[in-house]
């Protein structure tokens, strides 16, 4: 059987790198994306702890984090469109009015 | 004792006649205000004499009579009434401040005749009467430190009083100032009496003054200290080295107003707290070694100043702080009696003398400098008349008030030490020069004015008439004295007595005793006398007989003469080392660098720092959310990693 | 020992962590977004392999399939090109991302470390009963709320996307 | 299965507010347009109710929904603050909405379900439970941030709020997984970590994640520079939502997890002291050098949320944590007052498009709308902390709980701070009352719906300045019950 | 004790008036003063009754309040007077109007918000004055602060603004420190089981040793009390913002900061320096006696070397202040009983001083000396009257200042001769830089001509500066009328502060405890299983 620590540590890198992801990357859409990534790696975590303890509310949590993910991606994607009408650009680092 | 019970009404006079005046003179023409300052002058005069006559029928053990009316301050265990106390000392200063005040009162309604401060002049004059009255009818330090204060403030008003006049303001500053130096003694004096004595009433703290065990010589105990704090203040107020510099400046004031206070009244009142303390100073020998020493060297040193002065009044200034030296050397060599003697007939000739030499400024219309007079003795006969008798008094001739009470002295301070007497002599013979010089520049000689300018005139009679009276108490005022040449009793130092050996042993008479009965002859013909004869010959010799001479002397001793016509430059030393620097340290370092660099600097720098920090601490709000992000995880990371490495 | 589990495992966390990377690595939006996908569904079979089947199903449908469509769709309505990496952030380029490694290392060693020895647990299967009832009967108060949550969205997107009806 | 009558009259409040959300978002299309502001009255209505409503937990306090929600007399304070505030800003907000003509419906409903949300975060017993509320009032307030659709400022507003703020979501609900991993549970009482020994480090993360996600709600350093970007782009009276309601929940979920989980207070204690100094020096210093007034209040707020922190960090510091939870609290509801009715002076002031918010157009106010510069100085005053007011109240409080717990130090910085915040707030004063208006500038009346909030407040304020024996009583009963 | 209503009258009438003041119309200036005035003065005749009921033998304090106001922590609405804070009250009701009627003319801006502000400070500080409770006491404390920056910052000239922010920063940074110091001290009595804010409490439990602070505590605490204090005075080298505020402020303003704010510190010095902390005051007061010797000489010296009058009488304050400080750090009954004469008299003859230097701005609109020379010709009613303030502050006997001083150095000079001598060189220089100043503004011939047309003072100001002259008068004869009454407060404070060897525990009914809310019964709701609710205060397990 598969270790669950190996679950774990993988969640942690995915978790990681959507960090990393989320300040490389410049495009809102994909800095959006790499929260989703972020998501989906508390998803895992929460999958596994729920098979070691032998508890079924882990799976139930992800569903309430798929639904607020959706949510989340409605509204996102609302204001991103919103940005890209008002602004024309999707670069966050043109988007840097408010300041000091 | 219809006086002596309601003593408070004698300074009460004229302190109603100042107020009246000061109020509400303003809507008054000038016969009400003469009249209220004549008036209440005049009374206090004469209920001042009613009380002596009340006096004189107590019995000794009524006296000092001392009258409580009421408590002034009272604080913790400290208590300070507003009480007054008669006894032989305060009558003869009584008689002295009253009387001579009088005669300058009348003095002045003819000399201020046209001045358009009159009104203000004569309140402050009422005033004055009032606070010396105090002064020296105080029956404590501290209400004696109320009339001292007093008195000072009124000689700044008058010495002030022609206040157009820059010199003039300047000169009442000056006064205020320097007796305040003196104050600051005589302050700490009195805290140290009440820290001693527990209390400052004269009836309890000179008695126990006079039980305790006198300071070893040469050494400073409390007794001491107290007599040395004390005669700081004194040299203040009667302008003893090296804080006499404030009287000779005071001349800008109107003369009647040098008459009464800068010669007369209260410029001796330092040599009344002296022997007021006698006891105190009589158990500290190394302060009466000091107030001697310091007395007969002023008096030299001011003597040596006055012989080459031309204003007229300069040369009776500086003559004024070399008698009031005599006092003080009298108090130093233990004869109280002596001084205060001396205070008297000095109160007659020296205020005659500014009288007469008023009427000669009045008459000269305002000139001041002997070198422009001269030839004056037809012109104005009283003035003259009057001022060579004061001028006969103050040189001691014999028979004349100064011969006795100068003579005295010297002869106590003889006993005492050899040196004190002689500089004493020394001294007699330069006074007795600079005042017939005086006296032959301004009234012989040829004239040296402009007849067409100045038509010299008599003053009016109300000037007149007190240069007479003065003039025959010049004359008379010490023979009280004259029976102890005849190997009697001095009636005076009599008189005195009483009110001196508060003290266990009073040095003071037995001073006396050893001094007293020579025969006339001896006196006559004492060392003071042929001093004085010489100091006139000089004189005649110099300002009579060839009037070119001095200039050649001049010439030949010109730095001696550059330095007593300098005045020692004393004033010159004192502006360059204690006023500049002062004046600079306090604008230079204390207010521009510590209050406004280093305090405000430091107020305003933490602002300044906080506002720099806070615009880099806003720096980090680039807008930019990636740095937004970046900062994020930084705590992130440092929280948890203080989380899982620290926290356990 | 590999066994084939094991062997499942490594061979879909490989796919995720290549997606997850490529995600970061790739320049244009449209790539990021396949590279999703692309983890999504492996961590999908991630599920499946800990016996979450119901789980997996719903990543696959309602994440990989719908949300992620979303993505795409709005990509392409903005037509949004690749993005040149402008570097304005200093602080990010400099420090951001160091520290994201930083990060990374550190929770996954930490976790790593404190569950190594919990070893591993039966991959029974959980049946969609069970999880059915724990959803409507202990959770159903938040279930309640995610409705709302999704109304909000609706709002949400309503009220922002709206063209003014003015201009 | 329809659940127990008692788990709906504890949630009540919700109940209200998301019903008269839905009721307004129906009514929305069938009203015309001009008669929007009747739609805003009835979400006046529905918050006003809802304050009602929080009869029903009171009377029937106690877990609901198998321990996910918990009414006791802690949620029912928190609830009144949220409720309040939406009352306020509903009520605040109408002048604004039809001066800048943004369509009252939406936003009323948004507020209302962000309210709920809060009183979800409120009550919550069980971490999803919370963190579904969390998401409910933010992604409201992501909405509603970027209201103004047209102001780019707006949007970008939006825009950072909610990538950093779902990133930050991100963290917190990364925290419970982990602390779901190490105790076995969700519920805040049952969560005591497991025997096996990777508990513990688990335990760590998680709540040192979920510390970060708060710390990011409630604006603290170093998780708060998105405040002043977000306050200043989002339309004021949003402005003014957020730096009340959002903050008061997330204060007292933090509270509430701190006090239930035994583990939390010991982890947090060092995290909270210095996240509070580092948010007062933070929030103070680079308010000094603002020029906008909307800014500056923003950093401001940093300042505050810091100065709470204090007061948290004192619960944490004793195993007596009422003091610390009470005088929070307290300070919770005069900070709420004075910002709200600040945020809304400026969003008047400002006049159409908000361009006026720069302490020079402030110059002269005195002269032009005396009543109106009285209000704003008073609040300016509370949240300097003078006397009579109840910001003062609120620093004597935390003051006293910070001395309680021995942080000697941490009150003398807070003591510090205070001096520092005293510059800037009166410098909007001097601008105010002593500085000539260097432009002319036309004073808008001002709508009575507006005066009547400014009233409330300024009234408010006073009120728990003077006699707050009331409300720290009950913030007491509050902190008692806490658990 | 008997309930009296005369202190919160007395504190509150000045407020009701402001309320008054707002209902009128804003440009109905004749009214406003016209109202101002009157109440100024009706609460000084009030404040009178003060002085009749008053008895002078009596230790404790007097016309009491007490009522509860803030249960938890338990704060109370107690006020009273006694022999220190008697006169000062009055002080502040007879400085209010004189004030009041100074501004008569010169404030023509604003004129509603002005008499307000006076009046709200008015309040401010009377209730500094009579509050028994620490927090009631910071609570006036502060609130005073507020309406004298508006009277700085807005009716002030030249650098007002931040003449003002620095008045109200210096301030608040020593008052919060002492906020936390109160709060401290509050929380020492909480857990020493007799939680109170009282003040006449607080002095019972620390001089009976029912409690006793531990010396590093009592240092700290003294401190913080002290340094808010000190900069109020102010005392060498925290005296920065005075030059600035009263130079800046308006003549009203600079009346009541002299005349009353300044003696707010003092006030705090010995009302609760002094009682409380003994050991550290006498560990301290060497150290502060050498600040107050130096803020008397550099004071004076300073002031000697100024260019503008106000500022020149602002120094003169700090100079004066030092000895006031000095006399109270010397804990002799003489020289304690001098320091509360001579704030009274710096209290009138500093405040005649500016009242002057108002007359002469209303007409020049300059305080610079330079524009001055030769003032007395025009102007001799005003020249005598400032002649005769300048002497009352320089000392002069028969006058108010004297009488404090020579208590302040007769009391010092028991203990202290050195520190006294030391001081008493400020009698030199305040005469000084008084009579210089005096000189180049008064004497001399006219200098500019504009000034040689100044109309002398009206009626109305002739009214002020004589009042203000004959209270000088009085002062300095009568002065048993005032020290007979502040006797037995000094020596109930120098009683205060010895400590007893033995501690009598339990000297005071025991309630509370250290929690503030521990005596709270925990409170259960219906509905919920009590049992979780039981004793949580304990229950919630913390390390």
């Amino acid at each position: 059987m598969v270790p669950t620590s190996y679950y774990l540590v993988l969640s942690a890198v995915l978790f990681g790198l959507g960090v990393i992801a989320f300040i490389f990357k410049r495009n809102i859409l994909t800095i959006f994306m790499s929260i989703e990534l972020m998501l989906n790696a508390v998803n895992l975590a929460f999958v596994s702890f729920s098979r070691l303890l032998g508890q079924l509310q882990g799976q139930v949590f992800v569903f309430f984090v798929i639904v607020v993910a959706a949510a989340e991606a409605a509204v996102g994607l609302a204001i991103i469109i919103l940005i890209h009408r008002n602004r024309g650009t999707l670069d966050v680092e043109n988007v840097d009015s408010l300041k000091d | 004792m219809p006086v002596l019970s309601y003593l408070w009404i004698i300074p009460l006079l004229p302190l109603m006649g100042a107020a009246a005046n000061g109020i509400f003179g303003g809507r008054w023409q000038k016969k009400v205000i003469t009249a209220v300052a004549l008036s209440s002058a005049t009374l206090a005069f004469l209920l001042a004499l009613e009380a002596v006559r009340e006096f004189l029928t107590l019995f000794p053990n009524q006296i000092p009579w001392i009258r409580t009316y009421f408590t002034w301050i009272s604080a913790g265990g400290f208590q300070a009434d507003f009480a007054l106390q008669v006894d032989q000392l305060t009558v003869i200063m009584l008689l002295v401040v009253t009387g001579v005040g009088w005669l300058i009162h009348i003095y002045s309604t003819g000399y201020m005749q046209d001045d358009p401060g009159y009104r203000r002049f004569f309140s402050y004059l009422n005033l004055f009467m009032f606070f010396m009255l105090v002064l020296i009818l105080a029956a404590n330090y501290l209400l004696m430190f109320v009339g001292w204060e007093g008195v000072g403030l009124c000689s700044y008003l008058l010495i002030g009083f022609f206040f157009l006049k820059q010199s003039a303001t300047n000169a009442g500053n000056k006064a205020f100032w320097v007796n305040r130096i003196g104050d600051f003694g005589f302050l700490l004096g009195v805290l140290l009496i009440f820290r001693t004595f527990g209390s400052l009433d004269f009836a309890t703290v000179l008695p126990r003054a006079a039980g305790m065990t006198a300071d070893p010589a040469g050494q400073i105990g409390t007794l001491t200290a107290i007599a040395l704090l004390l005669f700081v203040g004194a040299a203040g107020k009667s302008a003893q080295l090296p804080l006499y510099v404030w009287l000779p400046d005071a001349m800008e004031g109107p003369t009647p107003v040098s008459a009464l206070i800068h010669a007369a009244t209260m410029v001796t009142a330092g040599v009344y707290m002296v022997v007021r303390s006698h006891a105190i100073f009589l158990n500290a020998p190394v302060a009466m070694q000091v107030v001697g020493v310091i007395g007969c060297v002023t008096a030299l040193f001011a003597a040596t100043i006055g012989l080459v002065q031309t204003d007229i009044k300069k040369v009776l200034a500086y003559s004024t702080v070399s008698q009031l030296g005599y006092m003080f050397l009298a108090c130093g060599v233990g004869a109280f009696g002596a001084g205060i003697f001396h205070l008297m007939t000095h109160a007659f000739f020296k205020g005659l003398l500014f009288l007469a030499a008023g009427s000669v400024i009045h008459a000269m219309g305002g000139e001041q400098d002997m070198r422009k007079m001269g030839g004056l003795r037809k012109k104005i006969p009283i003035a003259f008349w009057t001022m060579f008798v004061a001028t006969l008094a103050i040189a001691g001739a014999p028979g004349f008030s100064g011969f006795f009470s100068k003579d005295e002295i010297l002869n106590e301070a003889q006993v005492i030490s050899p040196v004190l007497w002689g500089l004493g002599v020394l001294t007699a013979g330069l006074t007795s020069f600079y005042m017939f010089r005086l006296l032959f520049l301004t009234f012989f000689g040829r004239q040296r004015y402009d007849e067409h300018k100045v038509h010299v005139h008599e003053s009016p009679r109300s000037m007149t008439i007190p240069l007479i009276v003065l003039a025959v108490l010049s004359v008379c005022g010490g023979w009280m004295a004259a029976p102890q040449l005849m190997g009697g009793v001095n009636h005076f130092e009599q008189f005195l007595a009483p009110a001196l050996v508060t003290g266990a042993e009073p040095a003071a008479a037995a001073v006396e005793s050893s001094g007293g009965g020579g025969e006339i002859l001896q006196a006559l013909l004492g060392a003071p006398v042929i001093a004085g004869l010489l100091g006139f010959l000089l004189a005649w010799w110099f300002y009579i007989k060839s009037p070119e001479a001095p200039k050649k002397l001049a010439d030949s001793l010109s730095p001696l003469y550059k330095l007593f016509s300098g005045k020692y430059f004393i004033d010159e030393l004192y502006q360059a080392a204690i006023v500049r620097p002062l004046v600079w340290i306090s604008d230079k370092i204390l207010w521009h660098a510590v209050d406004e660099r280093a305090i405000d600097g430091a107020v305003n720098g933490v602002a300044f720092v906080s506002r720099e920090s806070g615009d880099r601490l806003r720096r980090a709000n680039t807008g930019n959310i990636r740095s937004y992000a970046t900062w994020i995880v930084l705590g992130v990371v440092v929280f948890t990693s203080l989380l899982l490495w620290m926290v356990d | 020992m590999i066994t084939p589990q094991i062997a499942m495992f490594l061979v879909l966390a490989a796919v995720t962590v290549a997606g997850a990377v490529s995600l970061i690595l790739q320049r244009h939006p449209i790539h990021s977004a396949l590279s999703l996908i692309v983890v999504m569904v492996a961590l999908a079979g991630l599920y499946l392999l800990q016996g979450a089947e119901f789980v997996a199903a719903v990543q696959i449908i309602v994440y990989a399939g719908a949300i992620m469509v979303l993505f795409v769709f709005v990509i392409m309505l903005l037509n949004a090109g690749e993005e040149e990496r402008t570097n304005v952030s200093r602080l990010a380029r400099f420090v951001g991302v160091p520290l994201g490694v930083v990060f990374l290392a550190e929770v996954a060693y930490w976790i790593g470390r404190a569950t190594s020895h919990l070893g591993s647990a039966p991959a029974e299967t959980v049946s969609t009963r069970d999880l059915s009832t724990l959803l409507f009967r202990e959770y159903v108060f938040p279930f309640e709320l995610t409705s709302f949550l999704i109304l909000i969205a609706l709002l949400g997107a309503l009220v922002l996307a709206r063209r003014e009806e003015s201009n | 299965m329809f659940p127990p009558l008692q788990d709906l009259y504890r949630i009540a409040p919700e109940i209200v507010l998301c019903g008269f959300g839905m009721l307004v978002m129906l009514l929305a299309p069938v009203v015309s347009k001009a008669r929007h502001d009747l739609l805003a009255g009835i979400s006046l209505v529905g918050a006003a109710l809802a304050l009602v409503a929080t009869f029903y937990p009171a009377r029937y306090p106690g877990l609901a929904y198998s321990g996910l929600f918990r009414a006791d007399s802690f949620s029912l304070f928190v609830h009144w603050i949220v409720c309040g505030a939406a009352f306020l800003v509903i009520l605040g907000s109408i002048g604004y909405l039809q001066r800048d003509d943004l369509d009252a419906a939406e936003f009323c409903a948004l507020i209302l379900f962000a309210t709920a949300g809060m009183g979800v975060m409120a009550g919550a017993h069980e971490l999803l439970t919370a963190f579904i509320g969390l998401e409910m009032s933010s992604i409201a307030s992501y909405i509603l941030a970027s209201y103004r659709r047209d102001a780019p400022r707006s949007n970008e507003a939006a825009m950072k709020y909610f990538l950093l703020g779902s990133f930050a979501t991100a963290f917190f609900l990364y925290g419970i997984a982990l602390s779901f991993g190490a105790t076995g549970s969700t519920h805040l009482d049952l969560m005591t970590p497991l025997a096996n020994d990777s508990a513990h480090t688990l335990l760590k993360i998680g709540l040192g994640f979920i510390f970060i996600g708060l710390a990011f709600k409630v604006a603290a350093a170093p998780f708060q520079l998105w405040t002043p970007d977000v306050y200043e782009g989002a339309p004021a009276p949003v402005t003014a939502l957020l730096s009340t309601g959002p903050k008061a929940a997330a204060f007292a979920l933090a509270l509430r997890i701190m006090a239930s989980i035994d583990a939390a207070a010991p982890l947090w204690f060092w995290a909270l002291w210095v996240a509070a100094a580092l948010s007062m020096f933070a929030g103070n210093l680079s308010a000094i050098v603002q020029t906008s007034v909307k800014r500056m209040l923003a950093y401001s707020s940093i300042a505050h949320a810091g100065y709470i922190l204090v007061a948290l960090t004192a619960a944490a510091a004793t195993d007596h944590p009422e003091e610390g939870i009470a005088a929070a609290l307290f300070y919770l509801v005069g900070y709420a007052l004075v910002k709200m009715g600040a945020f809304l002076i400026v969003a008047h002031l400002g006049g159409p498009g908000e361009r006026l918010v720069d302490i020079e157009d402030f110059t002269g106010l005195a002269r032009r709308q005396p009543a109106m510069a009285a209000c704003l100085s008073l609040f300016l005053l509370s949240l300097l902390g003078l006397p009579i007011t109840a910001g003062f109240l609120g620093k004597f409080y935390v003051f006293n709980a910070a001395l309680e717990s021995n942080l000697i130090w941490l009150a003398i910085l807070l003591a510090l701070n205070s001096v520092i915040g005293a510059y800037y707030y009166l410098r909007v004063i001097v601008a105010m009352y002593m500085r000539e208006p260097a432009a002319e500038i036309v004073a808008e009346p001002v709508p009575w719906t507006l005066s009547a909030v400014l009233w409330i407040a300024a009234a408010g304020t006073v009120f728990a300045g003077l006699f707050p024996a009331r409300i720290i009583d009950f913030a007491a009963k509050a902190a008692l019950n806490i658990r | 004790m008997q309930q009296t209503y005369l202190l919160s009258v007395l504190t509150f009438l000045p407020v009701a008036g402001t309320m008054a003041l707002l209902l009128l119309r804003d440009d109905d200036h004749l009214w406003i003063r016209r109202l101002a005035m009157t109440t100024a003065g009706v609460e000084f005749a009030l404040s009178l009754l003060l002085l009749r009921g008053f008895d002078a033998h009596a230790a404790g304090y007097q016309w009491e309040e007490f009522r509860t106001w803030i249960p938890q922590p338990p704060i109370h609405y107690h006020m009273g007077v006694d022999g220190l804070s008697l006169f000062l009250i009055l002080l502040t009701t007879l400085l209010t109007p004189i004030s009041i009627l100074a501004s008569w003319k010169s404030i023509d801006q604003r004129v509603k918000g002005f008499f307000i502000s006076l009046l709200v400070l008015e309040t401010g500080v009377i209730g500094v004055f009579v509050s028994l409770d620490l927090f009631l006491f910071f609570l006036f404390w502060e609130v005073m602060l507020i309406p004298m920056y508006f009277l700085i910052g807005i009716w002030g000239h030249g650098r007002r603004i931040y003449a003002a922010l620095k008045f109200v920063l210096y301030t608040m940074f020593g008052s919060i420190l002492m906020l936390v110091a109160i709060l401290w001290l509050y929380r020492i009595t909480a857990v020493a089981g007799y939680p109170t804010f009282d003040v006449s409490q607080l002095q019972a439990l620390l001089s009976n040793g029912t409690i006793a602070l531990p010396v590093s505590t009592e240092y700290l605490l003294f401190g913080a009390f002290f340094l808010a204090f000190a900069i109020k005075v102010p005392l060498f080298p925290l005296h920065t913002w005075l030059p600035d505020a009263h130079t800046e402020a308006p003549t009203a303003g600079s009346v009541m900061l002299a005349g009353v704010l300044l003696k707010m510190g003092i006030y705090g010095m010995l009302r609760f320096c002094l009682p409380l902390f003994p050991g550290a005051a006498r560990q301290f007061a060497p150290y502060i006696a050498v600040l107050a010797i130096i803020g008397i000489i550099y004071g004076a010296l300073v002031a000697m070397v100024q260019v503008d009058l106000k500022r020149l009488v602002a120094y003169s304050s700090v100079s004066h202040l030092g000895f006031v400080v000095l006399g109270i750090f010397a804990f002799h009954q003489i020289s304690i009983q001098g320091a509360v004469y001579q704030m009274l008299n710096h209290g009138i003859s500093t405040g005649a001083l500016f009242l002057c230097v108002g007359m002469l701005y209303d007409r020049r609109h300059t305080h610079l000396i330079s524009e001055f020379g030769g003032i007395a010709t025009p102007m001799p009613v005003l020249a005598a009257l400032y002649l005769f303030s300048c002497f009352a502050s320089a000392g002069l006997p028969m006058l108010n200042g004297f009488v404090g001083e020579f208590l302040i150095l007769a009391g010092t000079f028991q203990r202290h001769a050195d520190w006294a001598s030391w001081a008493a060189l400020g009698v030199i220089l305040s005469a000084v830089y008084l009579l210089w100043s005096y000189q180049r503004v008064f004497f001399g011939s006219l200098t500019q001509d504009k000034n040689g047309t100044l109309p002398d003072l009206d009626t109305r100001e002739r009214g002020i500066l004589f009042v203000m002259a004959a209270i000088i008068l009085w002062m300095g004869i009568g002065s048993p009328f005032f020290t007979r009454r502040t006797e037995a407060y000094t020596q109930n404070v120098l009683q205060l502060m010895r400590r007893p060897q033995a501690y009598n525990a339990g000297g005071l009914p025991k309630h509370g405890s250290g929690s503030m809310y521990l005596d709270h019964a925990p409170v259960t709701l219906p509905g919920l299983d009590t049992a979780a609710y039981a004793g949580v205060a304990n229950s919630v397990k913390l390390k």
